[in-house]
């Protein structure tokens, strides 16, 4: 068995939700998703389309900062990586603030993208390393972006997945909840459960999620690690003891 | 004809009150100008971060220089949150006006166009619609549904016009023309605004739009009221082909803004230029 | 992965009844793969003009290939009046959805952002809304009237999302990255359509996007379905930068448009390719 | 007294049309009033902005088609050259056909941006060498872009002057009427009264348009021919002999 560190666990499995895809984006703060789509353009042959927000090489775009957007409006745009500083049960995502508007207890940096393109962009993996209470909670104080939209309302995309520090989570949107799919190696169940602070479904043996092989390890750390550092030196550096 | 001056002289052309359209980190951000600005002693900047901002916009509200931000986020980015910007909204000391990236990029492009409006996707469902009154949700017509009450809403979108556009590039001609590169939301924001300030590493030796090649990513000279000579003038932030971010610096700045007092002490003993 | 395919096949990806977008005069035009879109025999076609065309539309309308064409003006130029053009409005031969200007590039932006529609000021009185039943009046919401009869009128335009943008450039890699330059409604244009196919001059050697400077000017291979060669593709027409329109050919084409033979005669007798 | 082509008397009356504008732009097809910025800028120590339609060397701007309206949008443009192929005493122009819609009489090239940039551009400068009956008629067959509007109509700009091959009106907003300005050497008041199709006010005395200074004949036979060439190489042969 080959070893690997849980942030190259991580960045396996978020790679295989994008597996196949034509075109994939990353945005703002997104080391372990950067990594993800980095290393799902490597095993697709270069024929992904990769865009890392803040890279100069990795990013296809040349008509300014609302070309991603643009991109996702026009169906181009096949997944996306989405974190938040609070999830709920219904996927709903809070990165503004927790406790009143006005003077909150906590202040999150902003809604970034969510509030577009978790509605236009078919698949959007959300991504938390954080599993606590605190984070996946029963409802978020603020919605940033709604994971669920009634009949009628434009909405062409939407949550597909929530992979956190310990499990995968598949979003079924039709019933609107969350169902555990896998768990990381070393985590269990019953931890889970304790650490979550909304209801899911379960898959009756949920699956071990599965590790990283010796390709992907190769690839995360030799050219995934290259190129990740460009826009992310200091994770670089911290993971793979790699410089820009 | 553009002017040439020098940033304090920029600096005393944004006064108190402007409403200040601001770049992202990756798009060319004057921090030098910045740095003047806060020195010059500014207050109650309505500051409309394109569409998101990190040290720049922390610097300033630290500074108590702004007293609104249009902004999809806030960031230090690897180096965490921005704890300037976070301490002022727990304290409510500023009025923050919580948007999503593509609201701004399409607010700035009805100022572009000149309409009062633009729509867009998604929002609907999302509580910056509560906390966004000036954002109007109508029935889209060409859903053949009503327009105050019919099905397939979409929001409208008021138009962003900021009085004036700053940013630090790596060039600009004699004549004022700026060269941004494919950073073109900076070209959309100084269609935007009234006017654009802009500091450059150096000037450009020739005429920008004579070259086809550089023609093409220029912001023509009549969006620019001024420019300045800012040598390294994004620092510690980089200029993407230029030059990095300097990481310890800016690790030094997320420290030191845990707190008032070390914010403060980091301002006094900042230099004004990169080193 | 872009296809690298030769004018004949490019044409083949062009079927009758496509909505097919195309540049004007002084962007580009494709002129080699438009008589390759002849000479195939093409139906039907729904031409949008970006935002006006010459002698590349008179030619389609002309070989018949032309069901509807949207436009805010066909013209020779100094040539004059588009012959064929003028003929087949007369006889009531093509649907001319008349436009203007800002309005087909407002259109094409709505498409690129993927929302439904786009206002846009003045038109108000012009009897162009008379014969576009397709645009809509709204009150502006901002100004705080009624929506079905408020103060402030204004036209939203529907999205125009067409089938097939088709243009001719200098260089594209590789890839299929295109450099454009300043051309940018090429990019808007690009946006909009669901595929863009693009002849070119010759290959670059290299690749657009690892220069900034080309890049600046460079449509990314993500929205080309194919690319061809066609050396002086724009032929007669003109290349800016590149080469200028052969003006003698254009007069030639010009006077034997006049009549229906004559246009016959310029067909039949006109290479596919310049000399 | 210095000598003047009919043409070069039309470009100096336009260029004062324009004198001390800060942003000009001249449209498709427009030799004449192309010419007439580049002497408006060429008098004005560079100082004006010109853009001409189609050139490459005389276009400042970089944004693709769009930006030119955007520029009107914005309010930075002050001032734009429109011809017609029917104008009425209402400066109504009419760029589409006349006739009925489904088989007209005659097929004009279309409106190019005239139903916005009339809205939109300060002072709008109407420009038709013919000047007869068939051209300047009572009411045009199909209104391009109106001369005026009704009061809550969004409008910053409008026509300000007609220049034909005979004289120079200019047009009272208020009135919604074009009035005699100045007559063309040559040309005399009965003439024009017989050859417009529309009613217009008159200066008692109207004045002779002012001919090109033998400064303003250099500079269009120098300077404003050689730039006019790259964009319209057989205007400027065929009026100055001069090859782009």
């Amino acid at each position: 068995m080959n070893r690997f560190a849980p942030t190259e666990l991580l960045i396996a499995a978020l790679a295989r939700q994008v597996r196949g895809l034509g075109h994939v984006a990353v945005g703002n703060a997104s080391p372990i998703p950067g990594a993800a789509a980095l290393l799902a353009r490597a095993l697709s042959g270069d024929a992904m389309v990769v865009s890392i927000l803040g890279s100069q090489r990795h990013n296809p775009y040349t008509d300014g900062g609302r070309e991603l957007f643009d991109c996702a409006g026009q169906g181009r745009l096949d997944a996306f990586f989405l974190g938040g500083g609070e999830i709920d049960g219904q996927a709903n995502v809070n990165l503004v603030a927790v406790g009143e508007r006005q003077a909150p207890q906590a202040r999150f940096p902003g809604s970034f993208g969510s509030a577009y393109l978790y509605f236009v962009v078919p698949k959007v993996i959300l991504f938390r390393e954080e599993h606590s209470r605190r984070v996946l909670v029963p409802r978020v104080a603020f919605v940033s972006a709604p994971g669920c939209s009634a009949k009628g309302i434009h909405r062409t995309g939407g949550p597909a997945a929530l992979v956190t520090g310990r499990c995968v989570f598949a979003f079924d949107r039709a019933r609107g909840r969350f169902r555990l799919d896998s768990i990381h190696p070393g985590h269990d169940r019953a931890e889970i459960e304790a650490e979550t602070g909304f209801e899911f479904d379960c898959l009756p043996e949920p699956a071990a999620t599965e590790p990283p092989s010796d390709a992907e390890l190769a690839l995360i750390r030799g050219r995934v690690a290259g190129e990740l550092a460009e826009t992310y030196p200091r994770f670089a550096a911290r993971t793979w003891n790699r410089a820009a | 004809m553009v002017t040439w001056i020098d940033i304090d002289a920029m600096a005393a052309r944004i006064p108190d009150g402007t409403r200040l359209a601001v770049p992202a980190d990756y798009s060319g951000v004057a921090m030098a100008a910045t740095r003047a600005l806060i020195a010059r002693g500014a207050r109650g900047l309505r500051l409309v971060t394109v569409p998101t901002s990190g040290m720049q916009a922390d610097l300033l509200v630290g500074a108590g220089a702004v007293a609104e931000i249009e902004t999809a986020g806030v960031t230090l980015g690897e180096h965490g949150l921005a704890p300037r910007f976070s301490a002022a909204a727990k304290a409510g000391r500023v009025d923050i006006r919580d948007a999503t990236c593509p609201a701004i990029h399409a607010g700035l492009q009805a100022a572009e166009k000149g309409v009062p409006f633009m729509p867009l996707r998604g929002l609907i469902g999302s509580d910056l619609l509560a906390v966004r009154s000036d954002w109007h949700i109508i029935g889209n017509p060409f859903a053949g549904g009503a327009l105050e009450t019919g099905d397939d809403p979409i929001v409208l979108l008021p138009a962003i016009r900021p009085d004036v556009a700053l940013f630090h590039a790596r060039w600009a001609d004699r004549s004022g023309n700026v060269w941004i590169g494919r950073r073109r939301e900076l070209a959309t924001m100084a269609h935007a605004a009234a006017t654009t300030l802009v500091t450059v590493e150096e000037r450009y030796d020739g005429d920008l739009l004579a070259d086809e090649t550089m023609a093409a990513g220029t912001l023509p000279a009549l969006y620019v009221g001024a420019v300045a000579v800012a040598e390294r003038g994004a620092w510690p932030l980089a200029l993407p082909g230029a030059y990095a971010a300097d990481d310890g610096e800016i690790a030094r700045y997320a420290a030191a803004a845990r707190t008032e007092p070390g914010f403060a002490d980091y301002l006094a003993g900042t230099p004004r230029r990169a080193a």
